[in-house]
């Protein structure tokens, strides 16, 4: 079955290192699925974020090759990649002058050259679906964390993506607004979106992924389905890890 | 009391030239600032050069040597041209330093934002960057301001007949050069005075605005 | 725009010159700029009531009114209630008053940005108020500014340019003569270069004390 | 009116077509530099803010006689040559002294006043030239002016200091900042006024002047018609009657006025 | 027995309130004996911090009178109790362009007048003691937290104060370096030099101190030998507060 799937986003031997010679991503090789919620999980400084950030190019990477929908990252068509990732982070990242509805109507409108007309029921349906069509006038500065990232999960729908990158997303939040933000992903999820979400939220991972993978210092240790993952790690540091975080 | 009556009588016909040339300083320097300081964030391969060696000119070069270079050297220019030129060209170097240092200052998950939803660089800085860039440095640009107003006294050094070009020339009439120059000073005093307390005023505003 | 050779040439020995005067006054101007400015932000540390006012008025004059004004009333104006002081003399001061309101507000706001801990770890050891500002605090404050302070001294090379117009042969002066005996602007070509060259100078010059003399915490 | 010149000699091609005077005759208007602050030739007055003066009144008269406007352009010292040659200006309507270095730059055209150059000096400070020449005397004139050179030329010993306007080079000497004031007899004796008592000449002139407006190569037409309008008004009084008007004193068309 | 020690602080009815109406020190009474450890605990904002800062004038008061040793802190006496009093601040407050064996010379010689003959080889022996005596030509920016505090602790010693007033001396510092800091307190406390500790180390406060009072709201609830203390709290909020912090 799942062979049949078709590969969203490919590593290839990926090599990044940052300037001081540390290796982050150690000739990494990996494949995304199309309708896949891929969780992506590991120690702090694993590299997660880096390999989140490589895919649509808000790093460069030193060596391999990164394919999207078959097509190489580059500089050059790194806008034409992320007009196709959504991309949701840790701290938001919403624009404060502008209303968490103009923050979603910015990208399709000044990105995509939509019309407002063309998109905007779509959107305001967005709003709906993840509980703020109330607030949709609102700026960002009025709301609260976990409003702010749907918010910014919105921003990230309205572009229509292929694939939704997400870094953390509820780790800036109060623990009672991080329920709220996980509802929302499980729902996209549900729908069968793409999505690589790096989280430490064992209990997302274990009800919405459809794979975890587990990261230790620049390569992906290993890759099962949740039931596989919680119950035979088979690998002695995700053990290690699982035990510390639960 | 009489004599005083005419020398500001004399001096202020000055002030119709400052009309001239504060404004559209003002204004040309500002647009200049703009373009210059988002390229000089922008770090493009050639152009970095360009916009750098043109900063440290400015920063290093005399005003009033500008003026006279090129004044003497410009055909069909005159010295009002000359000054709105030179200030805005001047001016337009510090103000790019303060437009790029308020580009930096927003923070780098800004940038990310806007890259990730595909924003193009021009789009990015007109509708997520510089909105928020205006305020920060509102308060600097007012200062700026503030020496533009003060240089506009170098160019009594090309001929324009502004404020001090005048008290120069009524030195002819009435040999009370305290008199005179204590009024030029007291009319920049009140103007700069007025902008610096505005300027700390709206720092004091923008703060207290961050902070909530 | 032109520029010819043969007005180095011919100049030289005048240019020579008044690059040596410009130098000098640069060096001499900031040098008194700079020292009048710490004795300013010392006193205003202080905080004595009355001396504050009076500092403060005169940093809001001088900081408020062109220099070029200030060098004529020192120049042609201090004569008629009878002091006569030598046109350089009428630079440096006018500089070092105009500067020195300047440089001490840079001080002033390294003074207020430094942790109110430190003034109370001083005062705690029972230094009087300006022990805590001579040996606590002014220290701090000075080695934190010399960057912002080497910007406005980049300002007072400037400033020198403006002696020309008080009957001193510096630089820009003799630019400008070369240019009315030859109507050619070489010698404002070369002047530019050679205050480019003394603000390389200082920007070097500023790199080496901001390393030596930086503030770890 | 100034929109065709080339910068200085290299506008030496101006036999044919394309003369100022053509260019003026098209925008209807004469533009002309003049440097205030040199009573009674160019001067602001101080109660009506006008500009007036003998040469002043000439250019508005030449204008007339044109039959176009007149718009003055005022410049410091320093940069009134300058707005000839780079073509600011049509004509220097201003105390310009005749010198073989500069006909080699302009076209003068006849001299509307014939001065002497003296130095002006404090009341008892120096009664001969020869003082003038010694290392503790200090010497103004004005920024770009003739008297710079000549004062090196005749004073080798003395500091030569320049100003950017006569009224700063008379505070100069009032204040002591100068020792001695270099300028036409005109111009000094104006000086002198302002200060009552305070100044005095040194009776022996330093030079001969004679001033006189001065326009481009590129503009051999407009040369002529301002020589003719000078011959005339000489001839047929009108100049007298200005001359009387700002100089106080009848003209005598003799070499030397002023005295 | 210690109703013979002298008193070298003494609060009478002391009101302390800042601008804005908050009363923090309420009618407080209190007296600190010659020669004892006196830890003061207290829940955050209780006004341990400004109970301590008015006794060398730091704050002043605005009714009541503090003693210290039997004259009042005024205005104009500031400077000559601060020459008896050493403090030690959260947060070192060392200067930091001079170096540690500066900081400590400061006072002596700019303050009690000495010449730096007369006190080097005095202070040089308190770096000993503190263990820092390989490191006095160093610049505080270049020490540890801990080794911060123990220079900040000499510079409090080289001034042979009556009292050494400590103002939550380890909070700011790693775990791994609060216990030797701790151990120079003890120490100090040992040698029978006047203390005032405000802490939240209980086991310090068992160990070292004569005596421990628990401050809340501005009022000193409870003053008690240690051992009293921790078994017999006598106060229900001094219980709450043992409840919750050990
Ligand atoms: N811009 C950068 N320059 C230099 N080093 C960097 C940079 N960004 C990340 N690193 C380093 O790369 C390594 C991996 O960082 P990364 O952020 O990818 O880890 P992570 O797995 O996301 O960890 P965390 O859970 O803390 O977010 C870390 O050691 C980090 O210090
Ligand atoms: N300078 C000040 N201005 C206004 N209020 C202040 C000031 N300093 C302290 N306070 C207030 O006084 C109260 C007591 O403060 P204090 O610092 O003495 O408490 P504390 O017991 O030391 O608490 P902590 O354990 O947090 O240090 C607090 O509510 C605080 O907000
Ligand atoms: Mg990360
Ligand atoms: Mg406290």
């Amino acid at each position: 079955m799942e062979q049949e799937k078709r590969v969203v986003v490919e590593f290839k031997d990926v090599v990044k290192q940052f300037e001081d010679d540390l290796v982050v991503l150690d000739h990494l090789n990996m494949k995304f699925y199309d309708g896949e919620t891929h969780v992506l999980c590991g120690r702090s400084g694993a590299g997660k974020s880096t390999l989140i950030r490589c895919i649509n190019y808000l790093e460069s990477i030193n060596a391999g090759e990164i394919l999207v929908e078959g097509e190489a990252v580059t500089k050059k068509r790194a806008r034409a990649i992320r007009k196709k990732c959504g991309m949701v982070f840790q701290s938001f990242n919403l624009f404060p002058h502008m209303t968490i509805l103009e923050n979603a109507l910015l990208g399709p409108m000044k990105s995509l050259n939509k019309q407002k007309a063309e998109i905007i029921e779509k959107v305001e349906s967005y709003f709906h679906k993840v509980g703020l069509a109330e607030k949709m006038r609102a700026l960002p500065g009025e709301l609260s964390g976990g409003q702010k990232q749907r918010a910014a999960i919105v921003r990230a729908l309205a572009m229509e993506p292929d694939l939704i990158l997400f870094d953390e997303p509820t780790s800036a939040l109060d623990p009672e607004m991080i329920g709220e933000v996980l509802n929302v992903m499980k729902q996209l999820s549900d729908e069968g979106r793409t999505m690589l979400v790096v989280t430490h939220e064992m209990g997302f991972a274990r009800e919405a992924a459809d794979k975890i993978s587990f990261m230790d210092a620049g390569k992906i240790v290993a890759t099962k389905t949740p039931v596989d993952f919680f119950h035979d790690p088979g690998h002695e540091s995700v053990e290690r890890f699982l035990k510390q975080i639960l | 009391m009489a004599d005083i009556i005419t020398i500001v009588k004399f001096l202020s016909t000055g002030v119709i030239a400052l009309i001239e040339v504060i404004p559209a300083s003002v204004a040309i320097s500002l647009v200049l600032g703009i373009i210059i300081g988002i390229l000089g964030y922008l770090q493009i391969p050639i152009i970095r050069y360009i916009v750098s060696a043109y900063i440290i000119a400015m920063r290093g070069l005399p005003p009033l040597t500008l003026l006279l270079l090129v004044f003497f050297s410009g055909s069909f220019v005159s010295p009002i041209v000359t000054a709105i030129v030179v200030l805005s060209v001047y001016h337009g170097a510090y103000i790019a330093e303060i437009v790029r240092a308020g580009i930096s200052a927003i923070p780098k998950g800004q940038h990310e934002g806007a890259d990730s939803i595909g924003l193009s660089v021009i789009a990015k800085m007109v509708h997520v960057i510089m909105p928020q860039v205006w305020l920060s440095i509102i308060p600097s640009l007012v200062g700026q301001y503030i020496i533009l107003i003060k240089d506009t006294t170098l160019i009594s050094a090309i001929g324009v007949m502004e404020l001090l070009n005048n008290a120069r020339q009524i030195m002819q009439v009435v040999y009370r050069p305290i008199t005179v120059y204590v009024i030029v000073a007291v009319f920049f005093f009140v103007i700069c005075f007025f902008l610096e307390n505005l300027s700390k005023h709206l720092e004091r505003r923008i703060k207290a605005k961050t902070i909530l | 725009m032109n520029f010819n050779l043969y007005v180095l040439i011919e100049w030289w020995p005048k240019i020579l010159s008044a690059f040596g005067t410009t130098l000098f006054y640069f060096v001499v101007c900031s040098c008194v700029a700079v020292l009048f400015a710490i004795l300013i932000s010392m006193l205003l540390a202080l905080r004595l009531k009355g001396l504050t006012c009076f500092l403060r008025a005169y940093i809001a004059v001088f900081r408020n009114t062109p220099l070029l004004v200030q060098l004529f009333l020192l120049f042609y104006g201090l004569p008629f209630i009878g002091i006569r002081m030598p046109a350089f003399f009428c630079g440096l001061i006018g500089v070092a008053l105009n500067e020195g309101a300047f440089i001490s507000e840079i001080i002033r706001g390294y003074i207020e940005a430094l942790p109110r801990g430190d003034w109370e770890a001083g005062e705690s050891l029972g230094l009087s108020r300006f022990s805590v500002i001579r040996y606590a605090i002014l220290p701090q404050a000075l080695r934190d500014s010399v960057p912002a302070v080497t910007g406005q001294i980049s300002i007072i090379i400037k400033d020198t340019s403006l002696f020309s117009m008080i009957m001193i042969s510096e630089l820009t002066r003799t630019a400008n003569s070369i240019y009315t005996r030859t109507f050619d602007t070489s010698g404002f070509i070369i002047s530019a270069v050679l205050y480019l060259f003394i603000f390389f100078l200082l920007t070097l010059l500023s790199k080496q004390i901001e390393r030596r003399y930086k503030v770890k915490r | 009116a100034s929109k065709t010149a080339a910068t200085g000699s290299s506008a030496m091609a101006a036999g044919g077509t394309q003369d100022a005077m053509d260019q003026i005759f098209a925008d209807g208007k004469l533009v002309v530099a003049t440097e205030l602050g040199t009573p009674p030739f160019a001067y602001k007055d101080p109660k009506t803010g006008e500009i007036d003066g003998l040469a002043i009144e000439l250019a508005r008269m030449f204008a007339d006689e044109l039959g176009v406007e007149l718009e003055i352009r005022t410049f410091e010292w320093a940069g009134i040559i300058p707005s000839l040659l780079t073509g600011q200006v049509d004509m220097l309507t201003t105390c310009l002294t005749r010198t073989t270095a500069r006909a080699g730059k302009m076209i003068f055209i006849e001299p509307f006043v014939a001065v002497p150059a003296h130095a002006l000096v404090r009341k008892g400070t120096f009664h001969s030239l020869s003082e003038l020449n010694n290392p503790d005397v200090v010497l103004t004139t004005t920024t770009g002016g003739i008297y710079e050179e000549l004062a090196e030329k005749l004073f080798p010993n003395a500091q030569i200091k320049t100003n950017g306007t006569n009224a700063d080079n008379a505070v100069a000497l009032q204040t002591m900042r100068a020792d001695a004031y270099l300028n036409d007899k005109l111009q000094l004796v104006a000086s002198m006024e302002m200060y009552k008592d305070q100044f005095e000449l040194i009776p022996e002139p330093i030079a001969w002047d004679s001033l006189a407006f001065a326009t481009r190569f590129d503009s051999p037409k407009l040369a002529n018609s301002a020589n003719m309008f000078m011959r005339l008004i000489k001839m047929d009084g009108k100049y007298a009657e200005i001359f009387k008007k700002w100089m106080g004193y009848d003209y005598v068309p003799t070499f030397e006025v002023g005295s």
